[in-house]
């Protein structure tokens, strides 16, 4: 590859996309530590964290610290070189998952450049999240392996099993999916639903099972069984401590985050807010497209993480209100009722595209959304 | 037939995605050394032997495992392979209309068939 | 193309019809649909459309199902009903997975089909897999049995790496033909030199690999080291299954690929390749057979060499017709009988648990009708004449004389000659050794397998006394 | 839609796809040739499947082709189905003899 | 029709064999062989005009293999009819002597002679080469399993020498015969494997010799030739009485046979080239077979060597290629054919009588047994030739085509008369005369059933010695035919 692509594009706005990107995951993981306690504290009518700052809104930092200094601990007749490397390859790939999600539709740049809101724009996107996210069970799977303890191992084993029923599931709710949007590109899905219905409305069963197997894949109650301290201690990382533990603990909260993210992206509209283009008729007619553009695209990133914000509360509500389930249940859950349910779906979705939708693929708006084009959507 | 859009990618388009893993392992690799440097090391030989609740650790740690996870393994990649062949078709659903829908119920009963009989073969029976 | 879908879609109702209580039921059931299948190819023999290569395509053209592919089908699916009854020690040791096991046949049998009566090299490829990778699940089937376990597990692992062998063979074909397709892979092939003389290499690397990857699945030398193991170490049943209907749609399917795809001038490119593999194979066979004491494994060896006397019909494939009926003659006759050795065998081995040479002492005693139709089965595999065996391998010989290769048949003369002795050491046992203690007792033989036998002999020696009846079919 | 794929890969030339391909099978055949843990040489024999998809794939693009990606896809499905056989065979011998070493698969000699 | 009728009916016998047990198998087998044997003869005036006949008449031909061109073709011409007559002839003596054995199972071992019969017949009147390699092999299987489960106690490995030199014998032939039937097909022809479209093939002399070796080694190996004996003497041992006079009455001329049909008159010029070793070769088979044949100490063996000898003379005699020589090797196959089976017949009396039979341990037997001694003595000296008896005209006729071939051979030739004297008599008189032995005053005379197998042969021996031209008469024109056809 040439390097002067290289270098154009690290002094290019795209590149601080990416940064803001990269940032923004990493605070909202830590920062869900906090608000994790915060719901748990509401919930259950106590006080959360509150001394570290106002609020306790200092807590996370506090958080990080004490990880950093704490010892690291290698068991015996643990497996080193993996034992690191369980954890790191959770990170990584919890951090890779978000670049190709749409936070926004285009920012116009006086000098007519366009900069997408979002790290990078793939027509495989989904597909794209699918592959780092299941990679990351990997990295559970290698640190319960290497601890060398049988709690850590039952937890990894666990951990994969249940990662592999539910990806069934999530894969073929997704199909169903596919068949209304047509593209894997999770931007055009977005700006597919940028005027006129969100997809939760032609997909609410498909909806329900994708968001039972996203609790599922990032192994969060009532899926938290991998880790489920009552029965297997700390599950797969039972032997880790410091930064390493830490490094699970963010992996697991980035996948929280970047399930919310698509899964709004997905059903929600995505950077779509309603009467978006009502607001934008209304400000080209005092202002200068350019500017009407951007604040439409401001404003929908904003909802979209308001979105975001909602999913990832909703996490926590369901991890303070439901039980965990039983293992046999889990699975029972996942093969003999999600699964046929989505095969179900993708039956009926079809049909109902057959007999009743329009036969002609929904409007593809796979160039790049300049804002003649956009009003075009938008007007539509 | 072919997963891609009339827009032509550059493999220089999937440079953000390098980059985007090479922040990533700076981070990990960071927070990794970071954590070594700073933190404390006191071993010593029971804190090393891992945690078994207080009790002596018996036997190999990494056991043969309820043959079970074996077959789900086994099964989620024959059923993922299904999905795979999905995929294809998902997206050009409505290029293929009906021909395709039926094919694909064929498809499907097949994989119904095959779901059914591992259920009644008793794959998901943990209990024993 | 009925029969193919007749049998899937039997093998899957088999798998629920397993959910019922008795599993009596399967064998009948089973050979009922295996006779249906049966009776339709040959009811469909008199169709003249058939006679061509490709008559009434399915599916795009991949697939026809001419007079060919019907005459091979119909051999296998002989040859599997007339081996089933000889499964029957499953059915009384009440096995659970029984009907896994039957359906796994009928699948694998659908594989076979696939591969002689393909039209697309994809088909192909999905036909050996169907085969091959149901014939491991079968090798393996006795599941507490280490050997058969070992043996499983060999035969994946050399399977799998054939057929990835085959596929990078396929991929380069692919690359530098573009086409998937028989005949046009065949028209392509032919005007690559001329057209695009850089693809040649890819090319010729390419025929080189698949021809690889077809040494491995039809055990031909110096790909066979696999071939005793797995066949020793497989239930006497399914090693049966291996040795007859593998081999034929192996061979059949391949002179089909080699004819129509990379007949003509190509051909003097590989030729030479797999001449000398078939020198190999038959020398390795025979010799290796000899040194056996172990009967099965001794069948092992001979089934290597066999494998080296069809080979003769690959290598003699320009006069095509006579190749053709070549392939079609001996391979009935082999597979009967070997269908006979082995279930014969397999009875054996039910009752004395042990498959030496020395199992079958004073078997003339004891069970005159097995010992009789072992005998006919290893006259006919020996080539000696009153059997179907001898003309078989007439034809081949013929074949490969039409075209010149008066050494190699010398060669193959000697090795059967070779051949005679090993063949002669079960009857020795048989006829001419007293039973030892233990062996005393007749072996249990059902009225069913009895008059399979019957039918057996009867079928190889009516070939051999009559083969006017079996001519002339693929003319 | 055919005719835009060359110029996806086209800044690829076919020659690196076919060395690529190729030292990904000569690895996986050397693996199989060498290794002696049946799982180890399960994977290489995966490899070689892998680096046929690899190669179907780059030539049915060059040669504007679908028909080598449908083939992979037929792989793929099939190695898949291997892979389940297989596991459950390596899993089977595994609780006989607690191993996977082929050598000492020594009931029957090679 | 007739000849299917020849070939069918000894196997329906053997078939039906299977169903019955004790005498009534006897009965049977017994009376098949000799409608057998009618048939045969009234073969002799179904084709009259036979004497005048050189083509092969009571033809049969139905396709066999269409597509390659084999048929089942089958018929017989003066050569064939004789020998035929002499199978027909021997077999039902041969099963009269096998009755006086207990065998176990013995309705199988009947079964199996019928069936050999007909591998026997079919050789004889085969006019397609793969007809007649079929039957060669026929032939071959159950005399195997007659020595191999009947036999004596190292009767396993002796068998399996013998069937795998004649085995590895026959395939050379059947590459001999396939490329033949390759060559049919070279200039566009339809390949053929029936003997007249090999009579038609035009091949230079160097093919001839190939194929003539090729095919040569089963015929070499059958008769045998020196060198290729070595099976003969321990099969003729081992083997049950019975089966011993098969092979060596019957089927050792197939050889012989088998050289005159089919390699004689289809490669002419790549025999003669080899004519010269074989000639020297058979009659160091005479010489040496006559030396071992005085040194044997057992009666078996002897018989064995003597008849390996003759055959050397026989051999000689064909390849002079002269009438004489192939007139006289036809009336010595008839006539080797009988004394052999009376030879072993007689052994075979004495051993059971006796349970020996070293010479040695044997002697003073005459005076209690006046028939056996009789008979004994007619075929003894139809062995050594004596004039008026069989042996005389045969090997006159041999001994002069070999002395018109080549004088010196002739004289070496001639030994065999005197050396076959000498141990023939020598055995006579040690085992019949000479001092008394232990059996001397226990041996019994023949029974009934015994003379019923002695007293034909003899007459067969005189009627040979003194009316040979019956014979001649029906060979004659086949005779003629084949020189011609060699001479070409």
């Amino acid at each position: 590859m040439d390097f002067s692509a290289l270098t154009s594009f690290v002094i290019s706005w795209q590149s601080l996309v990416i940064l803001a990107v990269f940032g923004i995951s990493l605070l909202i993981a830590t920062y869900s530590t906090y608000a994790e306690r915060v719901v748990a504290a509401f919930l259950q009518d106590r006080v959360g964290p509150d001394r570290a700052g106002p609020y306790g809104l200092l807590q996370p930092l506090a958080d990080a610290v004490k990880l950093f200094t704490k010892e690291e601990f290698f068991p015996a007749g643990a497996n080193r070189g993996l034992f690191v490397f369980g954890p790191c390859l959770a990170m990584t790939t919890a951090l890779m998952a978000s670049a190709v999600i749409p936070f926004g539709n285009t920012l116009l740049l006086g000098n007519g450049e366009v900069v997408r809101l979002q790290a990078i724009e793939v027509n495989i996107g989904m597909l794209y999240v699918f592959g780092v996210v299941s990679l990351g069970v990997y990295g559970l799977m290698i640190g319960g392996w290497a601890s060398n303890n049988k709690f850590s191992l039952l937890g990894a084993i666990r951990a994969a099993a249940q990662a592999v029923s539910y990806e069934l599931a999530m894969g073929m709710a997704l199909i169903a999916l596919l068949m209304v949007t047509g593209t894997l590109s999770l931007r055009q899905i977005a700006l597919q639903q940028y005027d006129g219905l969100w997809n939760i409305v032609y997909q609410p069963l498909g909806f329900i099972i994708f968001c039972v197997c996203a609790f599922a894949e990032t192994n969060r109650t009532p899926f938290d069984l991998p880790e489920c301290e009552t029965e297997l201690v700390g599950g797969y990382h039972t032997e880790y401590s410091s930064m390493k533990m830490g490094l699970y603990l963010f992996a697991e909260y980035i996948n929280v985050f970047v399930a919310s993210a698509v899964m709004s992206t997905l059903y929600f509209g995505g950077f779509s807010f309603p009467g978006e283009h009502l607001l934008y008729n209304y400000l080209t007619a005092s202002q200068s497209e350019l500017f009407a553009h951007n604040v439409v695209t401001i404003l929908g990133t904003v909802t979209l993480f308001a979105k975001i914000f909602f999913f990832i509360f909703f996490f926590m509500w369901v991890r303070w209100t439901l039980p965990r389930f039983r293992y046999d249940q889990l699975m029972r859950l996942g093969w003999t009722m999600l699964f046929p349910l989505a095969i179900l779906n993708i039956i009926l979705t079809g049909a109902f595209i057959l007999f009743f939708g329009n036969k002609e693929a929904k409007l593809d708006v796979s160039k790049e959304a300049a804002p003649t084009e956009i009003r075009t959507v938008a007007r539509r | 037939m072919l997963l891609a859009t009339p827009v032509a990618y550059q493999p220089a388009d999937y440079l953000p995605i390098i980059i985007q893993f090479g922040l990533a392992l700076a981070f990990v690799a960071f927070s990794m050394v970071v954590s070594h440097l700073v933190g404390p090391k006191r071993h010593s030989k029971v804190k090393d032997s891992s945690f078994e609740c207080g009790i002596e650790s018996v036997g190999n740690a990494r056991t043969p495992i309820s043959v079970k996870y074996f077959l789900t393994a086994i099964l989620f990649v024959l059923f993922d392979v299904e999905v795979i062949f999905m995929y294809p078709w998902a997206v050009n659903f409505r290029e293929l209309g009906m021909f395709g829908f039926v094919e694909m119920l064929m498809f499907m009963g097949l994989l119904l068939a095959g779901f059914y009989y591992i259920i009644k073969k008793g794959i998901l029976k943990w209990q024993n | 193309m009925l029969s193919i879908i007749l049998l899937s879609v039997s093998g899957l109702a088999n798998l629920f019809l397993g959910f019922l209580r008795s599993n009596r039921v399967l064998l009948p059931a089973v050979m009922l649909v295996l006779a249906v299948v049966l009776a339709i190819n040959l009811i469909g023999f008199d169709t003249g459309q058939l006679a061509d290569w490709n008559a009434s395509p399915y599916f795009a053209g991949m697939l026809t199902f001419d007079r060919y592919a019907q005459v091979f089908t119909t051999v296998m699916v002989l040859t599997v009903l007339l081996l089933l009854p000889f499964s029957q020690k499953f059915v009384q040791d009440g096995n659970p997975n029984l009907a896994e096991f039957y359906s796994i046949m009928l699948f694998s049998l659908v594989g076979a089909i696939m591969m002689v009566s393909y039209n697309n090299v994809l088909v192909l490829f999905l036909g050996i897999e169907t085969l091959s990778i149901a014939m491991y699940v079968l090798a393996g089937s006795d599941k507490s049995n280490l050997r058969s376990n070992e043996s499983a597990l060999k035969y994946f692992l050399m399977g799998s790496f054939a057929t990835g062998i085959l596929l990078f063979g396929i991929a380069l074909i692919y690359g530098a033909t573009r086409t998937f397709d028989l005949a046009q892979m065949g028209v392509a092939v032919r005007a690559l030199p001329a057209a695009d003389p850089g693809m040649t290499p890819m090319l010729y690397i390419g025929i080189l690999l698949m021809l690889i990857g077809i040494g491995f699945k039809i055990s031909a030398a110096p790909f066979h080291f696999w071939t005793p193991d797995v066949y020793e170490g497989a239930p006497t049943v399914f090693t049966a299954f291996m040795s007859t209907v593998v081999k034929t749609a192996g061979v059949a399917g391949f002179f089909k690929l080699l004819t129509i795809a990379f007949g003509g001038d190509t051909s003097g490119f590989w030729l030479p390749t797999l001449t000398a593999m078939l020198v190999l194979t038959l020398l390795i066979g025979n010799v290796g057979a000899v040194a056996q004491t172990n009967a099965k494994r001794m069948l092992a060896y001979s089934s290597i060499s066999h494998a080296g006397y069809l080979m003769l019909a690959l290598v003699a494939l320009n006069s095509e017709t006579l190749s053709k009926t070549a392939i079609f003659f001996y391979s009935l006759a082999y597979s009967l009988s070997t269908v006979v050795s082995f279930g014969v065998l397999a009875l054996v081995h039910d009752q004395r648990q042990r498959d030496d040479y020395d199992s079958l002492n004073g078997l003339a005693k004891t069970n005159p009708l097995l010992a009789f139709a072992m005998t006919v089965s290893m006259l006919s595999l020996a080539g000696i004449p009153l059997t179907g065996g001898f003309f078989g391998k007439f034809q081949l010989l013929s074949a490969a004389t039409a075209e010149g290769y008066i050494g190699l048949v010398v060669f193959a003369l000697v090795m059967s000659a070779i051949g005679i002795y090993y063949y002669l050491r079960p009857i020795i046992a048989m006829y001419m050794k007293p039973a030892e203690e233990g062996t005393a007792a007749p072996v249990p033989v059902t009225m069913l397998q009895s008059a399979v036998l019957v039918v057996l002999v009867g079928l190889i020696v009516l070939m051999g006394v009559a083969p006017g009846l079996f001519d002339g079919f693929l003319a | 839609m055919e005719q835009t794929i060359p110029e996806v890969i086209r800044t690829v030339p076919l020659q690196h796809y076919v060395f690529f391909a190729a030292a990904l099978f000569s690895i996986g055949v050397l693996g199989v040739l060498t290794r002696r843990n049946a799982i180890i040489i399960f994977m290489c024999v995966e490899l070689m499947l892998n680096a046929v998809n690899v190669l179907l794939a780059a030539f049915s693009a060059y040669r504007a082709d679908p028909n080598g990606q449908v083939f992979v896809f037929f792989i793929m499905a099939v190695a898949a189905a291997e892979v389940a056989v297989g596991l459950g065979i390596i899993v089977m011998i595994y609780r006989n003899i607690q191993n996977t070493d082929v050598n000492l698969l020594d009931r029957l000699k090679w | 029709m007739l000849t299917a009728l020849l070939l069918i009916l000894p196997v329906v016998a053997a078939l039906l064999l299977h169903f019955v047990r004790g005498s009534a198998a006897r009965a049977l087998a017994l009376g098949a062989s000799l409608l057998e044997l009618a048939l045969a003869v009234y073969a002799a005036f179904q084709f009259n005009g036979v004497y005048s006949q050189t083509n092969p008449t009571l033809e049969l031909k139905y396709h066999w293999l269409e597509s390659a061109g084999i048929a089942f073709h089958i018929g017989m011409d003066g050569l064939s009819y004789l020998l035929v007559l002499l199978t027909a002839f021997l077999v039902p003596l041969i099963l009269l002597a096998s009755f006086r054995h207990n065998y176990d199972n013995p309705s199988a071992f009947y079964a199996l002679v019928l069936f050999m019969q007909t591998g026997l017949i079919g050789v004889f009147v085969a006019l397609d080469a793969f007809v007649f390699y079929f039957f060669w092999e026929v032939a071959l299987i159950p005399i195997y399993f007659l020595a191999g489960v009947w036999g004596g106690e190292r009767r396993v490995p002796v068998t399996l020498k013998f069937f795998l030199y004649t085995v590895i014998g026959s395939l050379l032939m059947l590459a001999g015969f396939v490329y033949l039937y390759y060559m049919t097909g070279v200039n566009g022809a339809m390949r053929s494997s029936d003997l007249d479209a090999f009579y038609n093939l035009t091949l230079s002399t160097q093919e001839q010799s190939w194929v003539f070796l090729l095919i040569f080694a089963a015929f070499a190996i059958k008769m045998p030739l020196w060198p290729l004996h070595s099976w003969q003497p321990d099969t003729y041992e081992q083997a049950p009485a019975p089966a011993s006079m098969l092979l060596s009455g019957i089927m050792l001329k197939m050889g012989i046979y088998g050289t005159l049909r089919w390699l004689m008159p289809i490669v002419p010029q790549g025999m003669s080239v080899h004519v010269g070793w074989i000639m020297v070769l058979a009659v160091i088979g005479i010489i040496y077979g006559a030396i071992i044949a005085i040194r044997q100490r057992d009666v078996k063996r002897l018989i064995a060597f003597s008849s390996l000898s003759h055959v050397g003379l026989m051999i000689a005699g064909m390849f002079t290629l002269t009438d004489k020589g192939l007139q006289g090797t036809v009336i010595q196959m008839l006539a080797h054919g009988v004394n052999v089976v009376g030879m072993f017949f007689i052994a075979d009396v004495i051993e059971r009588r006796t349970g020996t039979r070293q010479i040695a341990e044997l002697g003073g037997l005459t005076r209690r047994t006046p028939l056996l001694t009789v008979c004994f003595l007619v075929i003894l000296l139809g062995t050594v030739a004596l004039p008026l008896t069989n042996g005389f005209v045969g090997e006159f006729l041999l001994l002069m085509g070999v002395y018109q071939f080549n004088p010196w051979l002739g004289a070496v030739a001639g030994l065999t008369i005197i050396f076959g004297a000498v141990y023939l008599l020598r055995m006579f008189q040690r085992v019949m005369l000479g001092p008394d032995s232990s059996f001397s005053e226990t041996i019994t005379d023949l029974t009934g059933s015994e003379l019923a197998v002695l007293v034909p042969l003899v007459l067969m021996v005189f009627w040979i010695g003194l009316f040979p031209g019956t014979f001649m008469h029906i060979s004659e024109p086949a005779v003629n035919k084949l020189l011609v056809l060699i001479n070409r």
